[in-house]
Order: structure tokens, then C-alpha cells, then sequence
């Protein structure tokens, strides 16, 4: 590490203003030759913004950029690759029905007589994959193949291009614990060859696992710089949201009672056509939360899907409150069954962007007295609710006739939580109910599920993120290619445990 | 498993060729032709209806596959055409006076110029103010027709139009070159494109980018191409084609225009297109399917064998499309990003 | 609240009235562009559509027919749904109605009407129903399936009044053996017949307060009820509506059988009221039109019907202007469609007048998710 | 453009009186006893005022819509009126404007109102009744019940037709000749048809004639050119080498196809119809044998001046003229023989020793 040289990538004082929102404000950072920064902040603290500037996607309102001591404005992306930067984005961008070397090429490729040379260009990347102990097979089409794969797939893009800088956004989100060290391994590989990575997380042991130095951000800007040597989880913690974080939530000991959720053999299809679940079985009792870990993509989707009605089982039963519930309605599922259900993607499923807060307030309700009466929508009894439940949620708005798209992307979750956390259930589905969402709101979603517990009600909740898993959960099960691996207790719940079956790897029982 | 039951399909679809192939050579040059029902599967005539009526068919369904590749959907089509038909009508007649060729020719290029002002008029309905594509497309079609009629002077008449041209050679083959060697030149032009599409879309670095964008805009943005650069640019080309096939309309096929001349062909083009998987020989294999329905029909007429009122005999094409349509929607797999407008401050727009 | 609903009924006409504005200047550039004049046209143009009490019953009695299928198309873009249909359904509920209509001699009108109305009504509905079904289970998309639906329906219904061909093909079940050659249906009976409230010249019956009465209903099925609620988040969020429970293929179908039916009692109006017979010739334009006056309308069943008066106003007006200026009334079809585009990318208008997007307002109606999604 | 329009229609015009002047000689058949162009010269009606409402189509259609505008421009110029104040015309867009249409002429004091086409027969008849006072022309209307102020125009299509059916199978050398027409909904359209196809088997029993009718409905039937073209194609395929094609566009369409193709004018022939469309539609000429006339523009004329002359209105039918077209170019090229069986055909036709055959 060479920290006299020329920093091979410099911010100065960039500031980013969006219509009514400041995302970045006098931002300035350095990065030297065979540096590994990471970038760390929560959700909205400007840290992808930054990159996006940095890449040429968005333009800064204010500052300027330097690449080798010289200023650059990079109009495009294809400046910044250029200029040797290359960015691995937190989703993928990937086509997926196109093949490895197709989406390599991409942008930048190689011609014989007017046509691709996709033969030379497949070369190019056996070379480089070997180089840098990158496998993949370039004629694999890439809807075919695993996120960590994928991954595979996004460095050796930058890298086709001669990325000198790589910007890595979020890498670890998708992958497993074990996936995690391989990337770290690649990381460490690309840093010797003398490659100079930005790595953006908000995940703590990673930083200092990995990084050489560590900028942290809040706010837009940046709060303060550590050293992964002598910085602990606690410092970074406080520097990041501003203020002491409890990271555990505070709950007492679960008193499981009848079971409420039973399911017995399930099996469904992706909407690939492949079958996503492959005979999964497990029961949820009252007044417990059962975890469900794993990576992405191994049917988690799919299990929350079919339990909630909205996606067929081929085989295998669900009974809820001792009923028999498999392929009914989702409505049937939501009134007989008493269930919520927090959608994984609030977006798509858990609310509509053009109406009100008060009409998303009911969405799944509306029909049922005092909101209509004889089929017909009581305006009146729907404010009335959406009043009381915009006060007790804590949703910030304007008004409970504000289109419910224009709110903020944790507002718009409580407003989600609120609809299903406030009427009487036995049977909660909460699937990645903080994800993309600020800290105060992940603490106050947490507590409301400790507190459904608490009064009751089985919890089943999903996500991919393993803290959140492991603080709230009191026995969670691990899915691996759409089977549940194992169900182990909270207290005999290890992460390199967790980590082992989540990368399919089944302990032997002690 | 697509690729698979691609292969499945282009065999099935290769039989069916052959087996026509060898029952057109029968029924045209031994006395099988005498049956009248297997003149009018089989006849010479049937096929030559059915390649013309193909023509304007396969060129909407490229025009559609260019602009759809890239993620607009484009159901105005059927407009385009109109106006290519139209301009190529104007640009004949006021050139009644040059020699014969140079004046068709010259009917070609203002159909192709015409066609893709309306493919940019779509791209910046659609990209630049965010129109519904769909509702773009509507606003095209009702525009092309009312303009066309406003403008239409009915005086005017077109002299001359494109003749066959008799491939040497090839031409003296029985019944293939009766067929297919013995066209004018915007039929083995609209022939020798969809070949040209194919490979431009598959086999260069323009079809891989422009399907980028059709698929995943932001992963063809992010390793630096301009999407909406793209989408104007096969959206513009894609009216082109579309105005060539109204070209062929009045310059080949009638030699005079007509309002509403089109008469839904731009909306059976998007049929074939759809029914082709978005790919260009698909399309074309579609779009003759249905050129051969219309062909059925006409000779059912013509040859009086059948006394089902004419009226049903006429829905055959409708109906095949929507059988079509609907067998296939849920097999055939569209663009992933069509019909979304594609923003980023880093781009064009 | 009152000052807010209003201004926000201002913001709501704000756009449909300059866009009408603005197409009519464009118009008028064209028509000076090429020759025409535009003050005369125009002035033919109000003559004919507002110039005595002849011009007034034209202008209503042409926007009877638009404002149900404005409705059918409105109520169809309600649910997501693009239903260029509307005009095979027109021809089918026409030929439906007429069926009832020339047949049941001695039945009493007040069973006879409705009866007609019914059935004109049942034949829309299934000219819906087909591609409401076919999108649900197959996943045809129904622009492409009402397309040529229209084309079916138009040929079916030549071959009802079909008078027999010269190569042995026999008549249509409806033709009007009276007629000789000509392909038509007998004159509906007097007691199918929907009564005048203006007899001749004016012609203008009471189909006209039945068309606002629907128009009335709709809104407050759409706005008032669960059935329209469930139908608008279908539309807004096909995902969210299935999460909400909300039968999304059911409520699909429904809808296009719906705004089918809507289309056909036009078809029925129009006949029973107006032609009182069905002859090929009568096309199913006013479908298309349907278009222009829902989207103009905003897909707000009392917007539906003031555009569908200002569409029959530029319908009315058209004959007068041609007759009156030499304008080819073709002019009419540029201004409409530019009255569309303006109307359906707010941003060129926003653009010309430098207005403001007003904050709490989710822009641009978006239909299009691909095909067969 | 509109001057170059005005500009076009007034050549023409001028060309086509002089022709009609020159043609009237070679029509074989004309009953109508011709008034003569200028000569008749009467005192400008008090107070007459022309309209005529169109078909669904335009006035310039080169069909029966045209034809019958001249007709409606030439006398009403020929009586000293002006366009605009003394005739008019309103082109119609949509079928349901009919009545609409002949109100607006009502409305605005026109008291000789001709409506073109067969469609247009109700509604005329209806404002016929309505408007005692008012002179109507229908056009292609043939009429059942006699109205006293209301004129059927109409034409022995037929007649027409079995000429034009008789060359064509006195030329034909495939044994295969085809008609390319349009609706079979519309009487004047299946009785050329018909004609045709009867004539040409009086002259050769055994010849096979091709016949279609557009299948699309009255809105498309004439307005379709591409069918016409495509179906003449066909016919062609199918070793027809005389093509009669009657229709509007859709004739029009097929003509053009014939023009186009290889041995046009020495191997394939077309036939036109309506007017003599040899000087319509010039892209036509390399095969254009002759047209199967009905003479619109004179019997309306005619009609006209009757009714200004004298004030009489020829209650009923008034048969307007038919018959075969000069061959211009191809005078030369057909046969003495032919041209006297044609002669022979219209004169036993016109005393009637000779019928079509054709039964309405």
C-alpha cells in the first residue's frame, strides 16, 4: 500500500441533489493501487448513489471526480469503463437469456468481418478466468446458472474491460457464508494483481474482515474514516446510524402453544417450469417465530407464495388453525385462515402505488363490514380506520389520502405492517418485512413482531438476512434447493452452522 | 428446454414445407391437378396469392420484431404502413413524368423516409413523453388514416407499378420457379431482409446491443449503451420497414392507393410476429400461414366448390390468428423489458 | 375541502381542455398549411354542431352511441384492459337486438324493448367474454384477440342479412325476404322500438337519458362499490390484487364481459332507437371513436360523457363544415387523433403552457405490460 | 394544392366533354334521346339549386360517384349556375349519414337532390316522400312503387356486360377468361356479372369463366384494390388471359395487375367498367381492350335539363345508357370479325331480338 502515490481514483466534494432530496452532500474520498475501501453505511446513506456517480450514471450537482490526478467528466458508463472502472452492481446486470460470453461482450465487442467473433471473445475468458480463479463456462446461458456464478459472470465483465478500479455494490447480499470467503478470496486475489476494489456494504464483520481502510457514510455524507485494525463492530455501529444500536432485539423467552401453521409435503414449480419446492414440511406453533433462512432463490419465494395462496402446490398439504388450506384462495387464506402476510415485494404485492394510504389501509379488507355495506365502499369508516392505524403505525404523511407511491420506502412498509399487524390473526407470513429499509423503522417493525408473538400468534418469518433471522426467531429452518434442510433450535443456532446448511451441508446430529 | 422444443418446432415446421413442396409439384405438373380441391390446396396460384399476401405481413412482423427487440411495442404498425403506402403514392404520382423505374424507385425511398419519421414520431411519443406505447400506437394508426384521406387527391393517378422480374435460371425450375424466381423486386427484397434481420439480430454487434435493451436496458446502460439511443434508432428502422410495406402496397401490388388500404394488416403482422417468438424466419413462417389462409380463402371463392356461405369462409384468417394467438401467447416468450420507458439521468433523454 | 375537491377537478380538466385546444390549433395550422381555410371550417364546424336546434339533436344524437362505447372502453382500461373491441361488439349487440326485434309480433313494448335491449346487450357480453377468457386461460393478448374479433363480428353479421350469393349460397337468417337483393333485416316492430322524445327532424329518443343513466351507473359502480374497487386495483396492481384476494381472472372476464355489454347496448340503442334495421353498411366506427372519447374522458365514466359530447359535437359538425368551407371532414380524424396524443402524453402540454406537475398526481395512464403478461 | 387540384379537375372536365361528344357516336346502345350539349340551351330554371350526396366514397372516385358529379357540374354549369351556390356536393362518410346528408341539401333550399348509389335507395325514398317539392335522381336505384318527384337512374348493366362478355371470348385464346368484381351484395354489380358471363358463353359454350365477388362487406367492397389485383393475379395463374374487373378501386386494382403483367396487350387482356376508363385510368392502357359502360354523366345530364326545361320529373325508372367503350389503341388490333359480331349482339340487344338472359 502505497499511500504517497497518486490516488488512482479521487472524489472532491461532490454534492447530488435530487428534485426535494440532497442523496449526497460534499462527499470526498481517495482510493490508492491495490486498495481494498469499503464503503460503509446504512440503507439511504448515499453510499449507492455515490457509486452511480462515480460510474457515470448519475451526474454530480456539485464537485468533480479525478481518475490518475486527472479531473474526468464521465457522461456514461462507458466513460468510466474507459477510464478503467468497473462496477459489480448489487442486482445483477445480467441479460438472462443470453449466454456468458454474450453478456461479457456486451458494449464492448470484438468483430470479424462484421460479424461477432464470439469464439475469440470465449477465449478472452477461459484466460481470465483462470487468471484471476474465476470459473465459468462462457457458452452457459445465465438464467441457468447460480447467483454466485453470476457474480462470477459480473467480475469478469469489469475485468474484460480492463478494469482498474472495481466498484463492488453489495456483493454479499445473495451469497452464502461460505460463498461470502470465496469472493473475499477473489478480492484478495484481484488486490495482488494490483486491482483497487471499493466495497459497499452495511454488513460490519465483512468490513473488517476484508478492508484495507474503511470511509463511513450517513446522511449523504461522509461521518468518519476507521481502521479495520483497530475499529470494532460497536464504533462502526454508532458511526453509522448516528447513535448507540441495539443489535439484538429484546424479547423474552417464547411459549409455544397448539400448532397453527402445518405443512406436509409440499411441492410446487418455479415460474421457470422447475420445481422450486421438493416435499417441504414443518409446523409453526402459536406464540412462536419460526425462522426461515437461506440464499435466494432456494424456494423461500416460493414457500410464502404457496402457503399464501398465491402460487399452486402440486403435492403435499397445508393446514392452518387445523383446517385444510392447500390451493385455497388467498382471500379464503387471509379471512377463514386469520393469517397476515407481509409481502417480500411490497411493491409488486403489498400495496398499489396510485391509491391513498386509506384505500391501501383496506386493501385486503374492503369488503368486509364496516368498510362496505351491501357491496357497496363506506368512505367513511375507511378514513376512520386509516386515521387510527396512521397514528399507532407511526406512518409519516401528509394525509391518509396521499397516494401511497409517494411515500418513503419505510413509511411504506409500516403502512403494510399496520394493514396486517392490526386486525385479529393467529398466523403471521412476514417475508423480508426490512428489507431496503432505514434502522428506526427496522427496529420498530422488529418489535411489532416480538409483540404479535407475544400475544399469540405464530409467526413465520423469512428473510436473507441471517442477524435478522438469528435475533428473531426462536427455532429457524434452513432451506436449501427447495427443501427444508434442518430446523434447529435458536439456542443451538451457530452463523457457521447456519452457514454450513444454508450451502446444503448437513451437520451430523450430535 | 427452449431450445429443444425450437428444434422440435423448426422440424415440424420443415415437414410441412416438404410435404407441400412435393404435393405442389405433383398437382401443377401431373394430372393430379385435375382435382379441383387439390388446385386449390396446392395450385400454382394459391402459392403465388399466398407469397403476395405474405409480403406486407412479413415486412410489419420485422418492423415489429426490430422495435419490440428493443422494448417499445409497437401496434401502430398498421399506421406506419399507411403512410409509407400513402407517401409512396404521392412521390409516384408527382413523378409520373421520370422514366418508369427511377420514379418507383424514387416511390420506395419517400415510403422508407415516411415510415421512419412515424417510427420516430412513436419513439418520442413513447420515450421522450412517456406515452402509453400502446396508446402511441392507437394514436398513429388514427392519425396515418386521417391524414392519408385529408390529403388524398383523388386526381391523381399512379402510371405504372413494379413487374416481375424472372430470375435467369432459377426461374425455368417447375412450380419453385413459378414461385418463388418469379417476383418483382420489393418481394425478393422483403425476402433477402428477413435473412439480413436474422443475422443482424443474432450474428452482430447492433442485434446483441439492440436486444440488450428489449431484455435488460440497464444492464445494456450500465456497460455504456445508449438505450433510448437504440430504441430511436430500430423504432425509426422498424417504421421503415413498415413503410416499405406499404410501399409494396401501391408500388408492387396495386399501383394505386386507397384509403385505409392497409386494411389490418399492420395488426396481423403483430399476430405473426407474435406467433414467430420475435424471431425473423418465425415471423416469415407465420406470416405465410396466414398469407396462406387468405390465399384458401380467395380460391374457395374462385373455384365455387364449397356453398358454406362466403361470409365464413372469409373468417378463416381472423380466426387462425386467434387461434394462433392464443395457443401460443403462453409458449412464446416477448422481450423481458418491453413497453417500459427506460429512465436514467445518464441517458440520451 | 370543498375549495381543494374543486381545484382538483380543475387540475383534472385542466389537461383534456388545453390538449382539445391545442389540436384545434394544430389542426387549423394543417388545414392553412395546406390550403384549407381553417376559420371557415371551424365556423362550419360550430354551425353544424351548436348552430340551431337541427345542429343540437345531430350533435346529441351522435354522441348517444359514444358515450357507452367511451364506457366500454373506460371501463375496460379501469381493470388494466385495452378493449379495441368495441366495435365488434357494437355490430354484434346491433344484429343481437335486431334478432328479438324483428321477430315476436303482438308482444307488448314494455316487454318487447327491453327484451330487444337485453339481447343486445347478452351478444356484447359474449363478444367480450371470448377475449376475457381467452387472455385469462391462454394468455392471448386482447388487443390483438378484439382485433379480430371485430373482423369476425363484422363478417358474421353481413351473413345474418346476407340476401343470398350468386354461387349457391343461401340467405341469412335475418334478411329481408321483402327486400329482393338487398342485404338487410326487416324494420324492427313498433313495440322493439325505443319512442322518440323529438320526432322527426329532430330524432332524438330517449336512448339519449338511457346512455347518461349508464354512464351515471358505471361511475358509481367504479367508484362506490367493492366490485369496482376490486376491478380498479386490478387494474392499478394485477400482483397486489391477487395478494389482496381479489379474484383477478374472474374480475378479467367480468370486465371485458362488462365493457362488451356496454358496447353492444350501444349497438342496440342505436338500432332501436335510430336505424330500427341492420344493413352491412352500418359499421361499427363509433367503437373506435370509443377510444379517443375514454381516454379524453380520462376512463371517468361523467369524463366518458362530456367527451363524448365534445366528439359528437366535432362528428356533427364534421358534414356541415365539408359542406359549408370544402374542408374534407377527413381533418376531423387528424384533430382527434392529436386530441388523443395530447391527452395521453400530458407532458407535451405541460411543455407548450409551462404548467407545473401538480405533486400528488401519478402521471400517465400505463396500460402496456407486454405481450400475454 | 388545392389550385392544382381545381386545376386538374377543370383539364379534365374540358377533355371529357370533348371525348363524350366523340364517344356518344360509338355507344352502340344510347336510348335516350340526346339533347345535344349546348344547343339546348334553356332559359336559366328559375331557382334551381343541384346537390348531390355520394356514396360512401368521394366524388373524385373514378367510378359512378365522378361520373355522376360531371353529370350534376356539366349541366349545372350548362344552366348558368355557379359551384357552391347552384350545385354541390357532400361526400359521405358514414353510412348512417344518409339521411343526414339529403337534409343538409333540404335544409338549405336545394330542389334537385341526386344520390349516388344503390345504397342511398332508402333514404331517398324516404326524403322523397318527405319533399314533395323536391326533385330527387337516384342513382342505381331501381324503383319498385313509382314516387312522383322521385327518378330511378338506372342502366341494362346486363347489356353491358354480355358485350363486354362477348369480346372477351372472342379473344381469348386460353379458353379461360375471369371477372374481378365487386359486391355480389350490390344488383347493378351481379348483373354486369352475370352479363358478362352469359355473353361470353353465347359466343363459345364451353368457355370457362372465373368469377369473384369481393367477400368484404358494401364498406370495403369498391374500395379495395389489393384484392382486386391479388384475385386477378390469380385468375391469371389460373391461365385466364381476359380480365373484366368491375368494381371501383377493387376493378380498378385488377386492371392494373393485367397492365402490369407479362404479355399484357398481346396475350392478356382487361376489360373496364362503369365509364370508359381508358381515359381514367391511363395505367391501365397496355391491356385495356374496351370498358363495359353505363353513361352516368349524359343521363344525368339529361335528367336535368328535362327537368329544367319543362319542369317534368320522369316518374320511376329511366333507363340510362350502356354499352362497350371505344378500343382506342387497340382499334387496330381487334379483329374485323369480332368488331361486327359486337355490333350485331348490341343491335339485336337494343330492339330486343336478342336478350341477356340475365334475370334480376
Amino acid at each position: 500500500m502505497n499511500t504517497s502515490a497518486t490516488p488512482v481514483l479521487e472524489v472532491r466534494n461532490v454534492t447530488k441533489i435530487f428534485p426535494g432530496v440532497v442523496a449526497n452532500e460534499d462527499v470526498s474520498l481517495q482510493l490508492h493501487q491495490g486498495e481494498i475501501l469499503a464503503l460503509l453505511g446504512e440503507n439511504g446513506a448515499g453510499k449507492s448513489t455515490l457509486m452511480n456517480i462515480i460510474f457515470g450514471l448519475y451526474h454530480p450537482t456539485h464537485g468533480e471526480i479525478l481518475v490518475n490526478g486527472q479531473p474526468v467528466v464521465m457522461k456514461t458508463p462507458r466513460d468510466a469503463i474507459k477510464l478503467g472502472i468497473g462496477m459489480v452492481h448489487q442486482h445483477f446486470q445480467l441479460v438472462p437469456v443470453m449466454t456468458v460470453t454474450d453478456n461479457i461482450m456486451l458494449g464492448d465487442e470484438s468483430v470479424k468481418a462484421g460479424l461477432l467473433d464470439r469464439r475469440a471473445v470465449a477465449a478472452r475468458i477461459r484466460e481470465l478466468s483462470q487468471r484471476y480463479a474465476l470459473e465459468v463456462n462462457p457458452d452457459a446461458v445465465i438464467e441457468d446458472l447460480p447467483v454466485g456464478v453470476r457474480q462470477r459472470v459480473e467480475i469478469l465483465k469489469a475485468l474484460y474491460r480492463n478494469a482498474k478500479i472495481l466498484i463492488l455494490d453489495e456483493p454479499t447480499a445473495v451469497l452464502t457464508p461460505q460463498e461470502i470467503e470465496g469472493l473475499f478470496d477473489v478480492m484478495e486475489t484481484l488486490r495482488r494483481q494490483g486491482e483497487s476494489i471499493i466495497f459497499i456494504t452495511h454488513k460490519l464483520k465483512e468490513v473488517l474482515r476484508i478492508a484495507d481502510r474503511i470511509m463511513v457514510l450517513r446522511g449523504g455524507r461522509v461521518v468518519g474514516e476507521a481502521d479495520p485494525k483497530r475499529a470494532t463492530q460497536q464504533q462502526l455501529a454508532s458511526m453509522m446510524v448516528g447513535r448507540e444500536v441495539i443489535l439484538t432485539v429484546e424479547k423474552g423467552p417464547a411459549h409455544p402453544k397448539a400448532v397453527v401453521l402445518d405443512v406436509q409435503g409440499l411441492r410446487a414449480t418455479s415460474d421457470l417450469g422447475e420445481p422450486a419446492l421438493r416435499g417441504v414440511s414443518f409446523q409453526v406453533r402459536a406464540g412462536e417465530i419460526v425462522g426461515v433462512a437461506g440464499v435466494q432463490g432456494n424456494g423461500q419465494t416460493e414457500l410464502v407464495e404457496v402457503i399464501t395462496g398465491l402460487r399452486k402446490a402440486d403435492a403435499g398439504h397445508i393446514q392452518i388453525g387445523g383446517v385444510d388450506m392447500t390451493n385455497a384462495s388467498p382471500r379464503r387464506i387471509t379471512h377463514d385462515g386469520k393469517s397476515s402476510h407481509v409481502p417480500e415485494d411490497r411493491h409488486a404485492y403489498g400495496m398499489v402505488d396510485s391509491y391513498s394510504i386509506a384505500d391501501n389501509l383496506v386493501l385486503n379488507q374492503y369488503y368486509l363490514p364496516p368498510f362496505a355495506k351491501a357491496a357497496t365502499i363506506q368512505q367513511g369508516a375507511i378514513a376512520e380506520h386509516a386515521k387510527v392505524l396512521v397514528e399507532k403505525f407511526d406512518v409519516r404523511t401528509p394525509s391518509i389520502y396521499t397516494h401511497g407511491g409517494s411515500l418513503s420506502g419505510g413509511n411504506q412498509q409500516k403502512m403494510v405492517v399496520a394493514r396486517e399487524f392490526s386486525r385479529p390473526i393467529q398466523l403471521l407470513i412476514a417475508a423480508q418485512p426490512t428489507r431496503g429499509i432505514d434502522v428506526g423503522s427496522i427496529e420498530f417493525i422488529h418489535n411489532q413482531i416480538v409483540a404479535k408473538r407475544d400475544e399469540g400468534v405464530a409467526v413465520l418469518l423469512v428473510s436473507a438476512e441471517l442477524d435478522e433471522i438469528m435475533a428473531l426467531s426462536d427455532r429457524i429452518a434452513v432451506m436449501y434447493k427447495g427443501e427444508i434442510i434442518d430446523i434447529v433450535a435458536r439456542a443451538d443456532a451457530t452463523r457457521e452452522g447456519l452457514g454450513l446448511l444454508m450451502a446444503g451441508v448437513k451437520h451430523e446430529p450430535v | 428446454m427452449g431450445k429443444q422444443r425450437y428444434r422440435i418446432t423448426s422440424y415440424i415446421i420443415g415437414g410441412i414445407l416438404l410435404v407441400f413442396l412435393v404435393m405442389a409439384l405433383l398437382v401443377n405438373t401431373t394430372s393430379l391437378g385435375e382435382n379441383t380441391w387439390l388446385r386449390v390446396f396446392f395450385g400454382v396460384s394459391a402459392l403465388n396469392f399466398t407469397l403476395r399476401a405474405s409480403v406486407p405481413l412479413i415486412l410489419g412482423a420485422m418492423s415489429g420484431i426490430l422495435c419490440e427487440r428493443t422494448g417499445i411495442i409497437n401496434i401502430g404498425i398498421e399506421g406506419m404502413m399507411l403512410a409509407g403506402a400513402f407517401a409512396a403514392f404521392v412521390a409516384k404520382t408527382s413523378t409520373n413524368h421520370w422514366p418508369l423505374m427511377s420514379s418507383l424507385l424514387f416511390g420506395v425511398a419517400v415510403a422508407l423516409a415516411v415510415g421512419g419519421v412515424m417510427g420516430w414520431l412513436h419513439a418520442v411519443f413513447s420515450i421522450r413523453y412517456r406515452m402509453d406505447q400502446i396508446i402511441s400506437g392507437t394514436v398513429l394508426i388514427i392519425l396515418a388514416a386521417g391524414i392519408s384521406a385529408y390529403l388524398f387527391d383523388r386526381n391523381a393517378v399512379a402510371e405504372g407499378k413494379f413487374g416481375a422480374i424472372a430470375l435467369p435460371g432459377l426461374s425455368q425450375i417447375p412450380v419453385v420457379g413459378e414461385v418463388l424466381f418469379t417476383n418483382p423486386p420489393l418481394t425478393y427484397t422483403t425476402l433477402i431482409l428477413v435473412v439480413v434481420i436474422h443475422i443482424a439480430l443474432f450474428y452482430t454487434k447492433w442485434g446483441l446491443r439492440s436486444r440488450a435493451c428489449g431484455e435488460h436496458p440497464r444492464a445494456a446502460d450500465t456497460v455504456g449503451i445508449n438505450v433510448n439511443r437504440f430504441r430511436y434508432m430500430n423504432t425509426i428502422i422498424g417504421g421503415m420497414l413498415a413503410g416499405l410495406a406499404g410501399g409494396f402496397l401501391v408500388l408492387e401490388a396495386v399501383g394505386q392507393f386507397q384509403e385505409g388500404m392497409t386494411a389490418g394488416r399492420g395488426f396481423i403482422s403483430l399476430a405473426a410476429m407474435i406467433f414467430g417468438n420475435w424471431m425473423p424466419f418465425g415471423a416469415m413462417g407465420a406470416a405465410l400461414l396466414f398469407g396462406y389462409t387468405q390465399a384458401l380463402q380467395n380460391e374457395l371463392l374462385l373455384a365455387g366448390v364449397t356453398t358454406v356461405p362466403r361470409q365464413f369462409v372469409s373468417m378463416i384468417p381472423y380466426v387462425v390468428t386467434i387461434v394462433a394467438v392464443s395457443g401460443f401467447v403462453g409458449r412464446v416468450r416477448p422481450p423481458a423489458a418491453e413497453g417500459k420507458v427506460y429512465e436514467t439521468e445518464g441517458g440520451s433523454e | 375541502m370543498n375549495a381543494s375537491s374543486l381545484r382538483r377537478i380543475g387540475q383534472m380538466l385542466l389537461i383534456p381542455i388545453l390538449a382539445v385546444f391545442t389540436a384545434l390549433v394544430v389542426g387549423a395550422l394543417v388545414m392553412w398549411i395546406f390550403g384549407d381555410d381553417p376559420l371557415a371550417a371551424y365556423r362550419g364546424l360550430i354551425n353544424g354542431a351548436f348552430g340551431s336546434a337541427r345542429a343540437w339533436s345531430t350533435t346529441i344524437r351522435k354522441m348517444t352511441p359514444l358515450i357507452l362505447t367511451g364506457l366500454s372502453v373506460a371501463v375496460a382500461f379501469k381493470a388494466g384492459l385495452f378493449n379495441i373491441g368495441a366495435s365488434g361488439q357494437f355490430i354484434i349487440g346491433t344484429v343481437c337486438s335486431v334478432a328479438v326485434g324483428i321477430n315476436f309480433p303482438g308482444l307488448p313494448a314494455f316487454i318487447h324493448l327491453p327484451l330487444a335491449l337485453l339481447a343486445g346487450i347478452a351478444g356484447g357480453v359474449l363478444w367480450g367474454f371470448i377475449p376475457g377468457a381467452l387472455k385469462v386461460f391462454t394468455g392471448a393478448h386482447e388487443v390483438i384477440v378484439t382485433i379480430m374479433l371485430n373482423y369476425v363480428a363484422s363478417l358474421f353479421a353481413g351473413w345474418t342479412v346476407y340476401a343470398g350469393g350468386t354461387q349457391g349460397q343461401t340467405p341469412g337468417p335475418l334478411w329481408d325476404t321483402a327486400a329482393g337483393p338487398i342485404s338487410r333485416t326487416p324494420e324492427v316492430f313498433e313495440s322493439a322500438r325505443i319512442p322518440w322524445i323529438f320526432g322527426d327532424p329532430y330524432r332524438i329518443h330517449w336512448g339519449v337519458a338511457l346512455a347518461l343513466l349508464v354512464a351515471l351507473l358505471m361511475w358509481w359502480i367504479i367508484f362506490k362499490t367493492t366490485l369496482g374497487f376490486a376491478t380498479r386495483t386490478v387494474g392499478a396492481n394485477n400482483k397486489a390484487a391477487r395478494y389482496a384476494g381479489i379474484n383477478v381472472k374472474w374480475i378479467t372476464i367480468l370486465t371485458m364481459m362488462i365493457a362488451g355489454g356496454l358496447a353492444g347496448l350501444a349497438g342496440a340503442i342505436e338500432t332501436l332507437g335510430l336505424n330500427h334495421r341492420f344493413a352491412p353498411e352500418f359499421t361499427g366506427g363509433v367503437g373506435f371513436d370509443g377510444i379517443t372519447v375514454a381516454l379524453l374522458g380520462q376512463t371517468n365514466p361523467l369524463g366518458v360523457v362530456l367527451s363524448a359530447f365534445l366528439l359528437g359535437a366535432l362528428d356533427a359538425g364534421g358534414a356541415r363544415m365539408q359542406f359549408d368551407s370544402g374542408v374534407a371532414a377527413d381533418i376531423i380524424q387528424v384533430i382527434q387523433a392529436l386530441v388523443l396524443a395530447f391527452v395521453a402524453a400530458p407532458m407535451i402540454i405541460r411543455q407548450l403552457y409551462r404548467l407545473r406537475k401538480p405533486s400528488d398526481q401519478v402521471e400517465a395512464t400505463v396500460f402496456s405490460s407486454g405481450w400475454g403478461r | 394544392m388545392k389550385e392544382k387540384r381545381f386545376a386538374i379537375v377543370v383539364s379534365l372536365l374540358l377533355v371529357f366533354t370533348l371525348l363524350l361528344s366523340a364517344c356518344t357516336a360509338t355507344v352502340p346502345a344510347a336510348p335516350a334521346p340526346q339533347t345535344g350539349g349546348g344547343e339546348a340551351a334553356p332559359a336559366p330554371a328559375a331557382n334551381i339549386k343541384i346537390g348531390l350526396v355520394t356514396d360512401v366514397g368521394r366524388v373524385n372516385d373514378r367510378s359512378f360517384n365522378q361520373s355522376a358529379w360531371e353529370g350534376v357540374k356539366q349541366a349545372g354549369t350548362a344552366l348558368g349556375l355557379t359551384e357552391g351556390d347552384g350545385f354541390k356536393y357532400i361526400e359521405t362518410q358514414d353510412s348512417k349519414d344518409y339521411a343526414d346528408n339529403i337534409q343538409q341539401f333540404v335544409d338549405a333550399g336545394f330542389n334537385v337532390i341526386v344520390t349516388v348509389g344503390f345504397a342511398l335507395g332508402e333514404a331517398t325514398t324516404k326524403a322523397a316522400k318527405e319533399n314533395p317539392d323536391t326533385y330527387f335522381i337516384g342513382i342505381d336505384q331501381f324503383q319498385g312503387e313509382a314516387l312522383p318527384n322521385l327518378t330511378g337512374l338506372v342502366f341494362h348493366e346486363d347489356q353491358s356486360g354480355f358485350l363486354a362478355g362477348a369480346l372477351a371470348a372472342q379473344l381469348s385464346k386460353t379458353g379461360t377468361i375471369a371477372a374481378v368484381l365487386g359486391t355480389d351484395l350490390v344488383p347493378p354489380v351481379v348483373a354486369f356479372g352475370t352479363g358478362y358471363e352469359l355473353g361470353a358463353k353465347y359466343i363459345n359454350p364451353d368457355i370457362t369463366v372465373l368469377t369473384t365477388y369481393h367477400p368484404g362487406e358494401i364498406s370495403q367492397a369498391f374500395v379495395d384494390p389489393e384484392w382486386g389485383a391479388a384475385t386477378a393475379k390469380q385468375a391469371l395463374d389460373q391461365k385466364a388471359d381476359v380480365i373484366f374487373g368491375a368494381g371501383g378501386s377493387t376493378g380498378n386494382g385488377a386492371l392494373q395487375e393485367v397492365a402490369a403483367a407479362p404479355g399484357a396487350g398481346t396475350d392478356v387482356f382487361c376489360i373496364g367498367v362503369d365509364t370508359d376508363q381508358w381515359e381514367t385510368l391511363p395505367a391501365a392502357h397496355p391491356c385495356l381492350v374496351s370498358s363495359a359502360m353505363k353513361l352516368i354523366t349524359p343521363s344525368v345530364i339529361d335528367l336535368i335539363n328535362n327537368y329544367a326545361a319543362s319542369g317534368t320529373m320522369t316518374s320511376g325508372n329511366y333507363f340510362g345508357g350502356a354499352g362497350l367503350a371505344p378500343f382506342h389503341d387497340f382499334e387496330d388490333k381487334i379483329p374485323q370479325e369480332v368488331k361486327d359480331k359486337l355490333d350485331e349482339i348490341a343491335a339485336g340487344l337494343a330492339d330486343g331480338s336478342l336478350t341477356t338472359g340475365y334475370q334480376p
